[in-house]
């Protein structure tokens, strides 16, 4: 190509690359959302949230919930453990005076919800079916009063039950969010999905406890907490390759993604999507470099859509036992 | 404290109400920012703290008093911190385009940012949370700190100062060695009092003395405290006794610095009533009678 | 103190910090041992044998196996990957080849084994009851053929059906080793201490997958392999606090020791003894400073034998859900 | 291979047998340690190539040509290597206490490890594994290397060369910008034979030619070879035809280095059974009629 007016070669543009993935019904700009509870409106300042693919608030409960005792957070190598609990001031707080704050930006808002029992759930669903709601992230990672305190998504049962109840109180598309506590997520998986789940974002923290050997105490106030970050990374691709291996319905992928390698990671693994959470608090800018970084991925390698990194994984050669554990 | 003079520099979102959110979009022009600091100073004051001078872009130096940065701690062969670390102002010098900080040394974090030179970078993110304030109409403020507190109380006494605010100074500290920050109240024309736990002044008998004189001479106009439980339930105290105003600026182990993670969480007596709040959004500036002791 | 020849005063010696902890019947001389596959023949150049609490053997199965496709390892961030699979000469040739040398040290030998089925663990377990065994290590997060692959620990009922087989099958101590790869491991390891184990080894690697975003393929030869090292460890040691709760039996604390304050922590959530493995790997000598250091940590704290540290958390005033996740 | 003259420093449980580990204690004076070894002298040799040198305490510099060590890399801002990195010796010299290594930056690890300075320490188990030998009435042998191939059999012929052994070395490169160690194989005397990419003379065909020459003028008592899959099984088609027994340095991704994580593994072709061996310990040298293809 030769410039037209100063007639010297110019290097031809990059190919372009369609940022847009769908979620069911919903096409969102790019891959890219923050993961629950690690995003709110103090970001915007930093973070243009036009630029997001989604946006999904802390996850919020029926009634008003106070949280856990402090201290809340530690560090642990490259990761951290939370037990923030579900601080919430309820949905009823939520619909008249921070949806409309969200109301305000033209991306997709997800809302994320909790409650502790499948009835519970489907009502508080229910309520949340209001305008500027693009779609219901179900925590259904959170301890169910039903099952002895047991999280819902532990178990593909409870998973049905639960999810079932959520289809039948709206219409929104509904995303199951599930834990990575429960040693068979593939079934959990598909449990979700027949129970009419649209996605499945895969996955919350994992259970982990540190100690303070100075003090003999345990460092979070909650004794035990959810692990997240880098640390976490490798077991969550493992889930999200589990579950997109068995259900047809999106899997976005959450856990330890700082980078777009981590992103590309997780995308090949068969997520559709994926969504960005300590990382944040890392480096308040993580989102929109992995939506650049991703882009620019898939220029180098010659992908003409991020879409198209969804399972593209060169494995077809490889023989895979999906339950059997290694050593 | 009713009316106040706003130092703050700007409303932010979280910082606009304590009870939620707030509807409608943002200011365009963004307060805080993560920006790129670089080393110009970082000297040992004593044993325990060191002195970082940063050259920073904008809106870096247009801190107040009170506010704080998140900062990316860089790693070492030993310490590899996972999370920022919060840093209160020390001092803002928009002019030159300079933040500085006085830290103590006391584990991961600390120590591995002891370790970064003359010339490196250093993410910084802010300025973040809520400064202090002073009430309309005060003449003169009482100011009552120790250990690393007194890093924060430093710049209050300068607004004040520029204000035309008098500052009465009570500086406590382990032993001489270890107060910190005297030249800077000292440039200010603050009324100085060192009390320390070597020569028994530091006991709270006896700042409670200089804190009664300085109020009934006219000298507490307003009340604000820092770095020590005790000092604070003192002031408290006395602040509610004489109908004193004030301010405490708190700490709490922070992941975000943003509102986003809920870590942050300090409880507070509102009315009677327990309510947590996000030290790094609703603070970490807060009315010196809400607070509890921790 | 004085110095009785000259006269000077010279500080009192440290006092005594007893190394030895006991696991059931046995008593070893400290808490520190290897953790299977992770030890061998190679090591004893460079670790004195003698000075560890036990040796373990890298698993053993009833036949010859291969193991898998390489590559069979990779790192991943502070932790590495796994797939070897468990190739194995057999219990035979182990017995006749391997046993003899082994039997030179006067530290107790753990052999560690597997197998494919309750009957076929019944079986090896009983020709693994040899002079110069002093325990079986159970090694059952394998998979259970009777189960379509499912490890035999991500479920209480098969758990208890084939450490009961074993029990049956031998009087030498029995430790069954866990798989974190399971929902509820409090119930697992209860269904491992009502059916006889006499210790258990809580756990083994936890299922992972990583891809190398250049080629797209899997970094595992195998696709998915068992994450070990510090990555790990939170959740380790949170698995060993619920074990530890709910069992009677000692509980030997395993993923992500590098350093005695690692050690520690395991100890104080409960743990009686410690395995250390990929550790070994980065650094040979990595179990004699974790020897050497738990004892100066329990002089440092006035503990006066490092057993005193089993269960030590001051967490008595902290309201503790076992089995609730956190976010 | 027949009778050979033994240049191991000892044998070692590990590699004393192939077929599994040896009854009864091991030899008192250990031959592996995990020492400190001090850089010396660290240099590029070219975009790609580093060559590193240590002072390190016995028994790191008895360490004999074939065998490796297992290094522990430092940690940087942005690479932090998990695992050691596995590193054949390129030169020993037990008067001096030294030892030297010649790699290739290609990743995490050895990015990692460019970035050691002199006079900073590093942790280095070995020496490691089963090196070359040569077999008894040798007079004459033929090394053919590529890449940093060439920097494994540079001690070989060394070794050959001491015993009197003559070397005929084919050196293979890219370009005539990358051929390392042309000196070291000078040094000795060997006959040496540069093979380029850029002007075709690598071809297969005419390394054959080659070491068709050198077999049939008496210069090849014994191929080794290391660095290249073809090559190799060049060398191994030549050495079967014409009856001349043959070793090979073999790579595999490692963790232990020590026989231990079974992680090494390779395949073999032993009397038409495929076996798997560790490259660690049965290893890295093999003999050459028993590889298979990578
Ligand atoms: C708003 C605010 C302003 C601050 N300003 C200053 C200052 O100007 N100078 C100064 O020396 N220190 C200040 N601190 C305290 C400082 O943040 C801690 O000393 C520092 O985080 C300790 O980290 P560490 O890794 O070195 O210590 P460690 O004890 O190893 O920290 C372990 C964990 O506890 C947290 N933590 C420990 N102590 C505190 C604390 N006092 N406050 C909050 N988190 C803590 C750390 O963030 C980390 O997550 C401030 C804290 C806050 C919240
Ligand atoms: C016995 C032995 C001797 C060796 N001697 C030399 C030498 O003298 N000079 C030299 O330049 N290189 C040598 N290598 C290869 C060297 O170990 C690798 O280049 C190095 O490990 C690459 O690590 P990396 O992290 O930089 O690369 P990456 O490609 O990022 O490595 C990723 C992973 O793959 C492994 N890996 C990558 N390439 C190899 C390889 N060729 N062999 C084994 N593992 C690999 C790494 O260990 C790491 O686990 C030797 C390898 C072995 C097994
Ligand atoms: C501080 C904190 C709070 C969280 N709160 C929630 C929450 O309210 N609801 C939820 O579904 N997940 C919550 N999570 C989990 C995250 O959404 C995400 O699943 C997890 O952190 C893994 O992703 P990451 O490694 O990118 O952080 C929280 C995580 C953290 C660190
Ligand atoms: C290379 C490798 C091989 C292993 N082989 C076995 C094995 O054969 N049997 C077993 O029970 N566990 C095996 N494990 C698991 C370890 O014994 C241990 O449970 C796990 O690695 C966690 O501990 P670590 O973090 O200290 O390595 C293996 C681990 C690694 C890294
Ligand atoms: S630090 Fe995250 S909300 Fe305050
Ligand atoms: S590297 Fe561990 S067995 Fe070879």
């Amino acid at each position: 190509m030769v410039d037209p007016i100063t007639a010297t070669p110019i290097a031809p543009p990059p190919p372009k690359v369609d940022p847009s993935v769908r979620i069911g019904d919903l096409v969102l700009r790019n891959a890219v959302m923050p993961a629950s509870g690690t995003f709110a409106e103090g970001l915007a300042e930093i973070v243009p949230f036009e630029k997001l693919g989604a946006m999904v608030t802390k996850t919020i409960t029926p009634q008003l919930r106070g949280g856990n005792p402090t201290p809340r957070v530690c560090e642990v190598g490259q990761g951290m453990l939370n037990s923030i609990g579900i601080p919430s001031k309820g949905i009823d707080y939520f619909l008249e005076h921070t949806l409309p704050f969200w109301r305000t930006f033209a991306t997709p808002l997800v809302v994320s919800v909790s409650a502790e029992s499948g009835d519970a759930f489907a009502d508080a669903v229910a309520r949340l079916d209001a305008p500027g709601v693009a779609a219901i992230e179900a925590n259904i990672s959170c301890p169910n009063i039903e099952e002895d305190g047991k999280a819902f998504a532990m178990d593909p049962r409870s998973t049905a039950q639960v999810v079932a109840k959520m289809r039948r109180a709206t219409k929104l598309p509904l995303w199951a969010k599930l834990s990575p506590n429960t040693g068979d997520v593939a079934s959990v998986a598909r449990a979700a999905e027949e129970a009419g789940a649209d996605a499945l974002v895969v996955a919350n923290t994992i259970l982990a406890m540190s100690i303070d050997i100075e003090t003999l105490r345990p460092r979070l106030g909650n004794v035990m907490g959810g692990l997240s970050g880098p640390a976490m990374k490798p077991i969550a691709v493992r889930m999200v390759y589990q579950c997109a291996r068995v259900v047809s319905i999106p899997v976005i992928g959450c856990g330890g993604i700082a980078t777009a390698a981590d992103a590309v990671e997780y995308l090949l693994a068969g997520a559709s999507a994926v969504q960005v959470g300590t990382a944040t608090f890392v480096r308040p800018t993580a989102m929109l470099s992995v939506i650049d970084g991703l882009a620019e991925y898939c220029r180098r390698k010659g992908f003409s859509r991020v879409a198209d990194l969804t399972g593209a994984l060169h494995d077809a050669d490889m023989t895979v036992y999906v339950h059997e554990a290694a050593s | 404290m009713g009316q106040t003079i706003s130092f703050q520099p700007g409303l932010r979102a979280g910082a606009a109400s304590a009870t939620g959110p707030t509807a409608g979009p943002l200011p365009a022009t963004p307060s805080v920012a993560d920006v790129l600091g670089v080393v110009v100073s970082h000297v040992w004051l004593n044993d325990e703290y060191r002195y970082l001078v940063l050259e920073a872009p904008e809106p870096a130096p247009l801190a107040r008093a009170g506010q704080f940065f998140n900062l990316e701690c860089p790693h070492t062969a030993e310490d590899k911190p996972f999370l920022r670390r919060p840093m209160s102002l020390y001092r803002a010098d928009p002019a030159h385009g300079r933040v500085e900080f006085l830290y103590k040394v006391t584990g991961l974090g600390t120590r591995a940012l002891a370790s970064i030179k003359v010339g490196r970078t250093m993410r910084m993110l802010g300025p973040l949370g809520v400064g202090f304030s002073i009430p309309e109409g005060a003449r003169s403020i009482a100011v009552l700190g120790r250990g690393v507190g007194l890093a924060t109380l430093a710049p209050l006494a300068e607004m004040a100062a520029e204000n035309g605010v008098g500052v009465t100074a009570i500086l406590s500290a382990r032993s001489s060695a270890t107060v910190m920050s005297v030249e800077r109240f000292a440039a200010i024309g603050a009324k100085i009092q060192i009390v320390l736990d070597s020569d028994g002044t530091s006991d709270p008998g006896n700042v409670e003395l200089i804190l009664r004189e300085a109020a009934a001479s006219g000298r507490a106009d307003a009340f604000y405290t820092c770095g020590s439980n005790r000092l604070m339930l003192l002031m408290q105290r006395l602040g509610r006794e004489l109908s004193i105003p004030g301010e405490v600026a708190l700490e709490q182990q922070m992941a975000c610095g943003l509102g986003m993670c809920f870590c942050c969480v300090r409880n507070f007596s509102v009315d009677g009533v327990v309510e947590a709040r996000r030290v790094c959004t609703e603070g970490p500036v807060f009315r010196l009678d809400e607070a509890l002791p921790w």
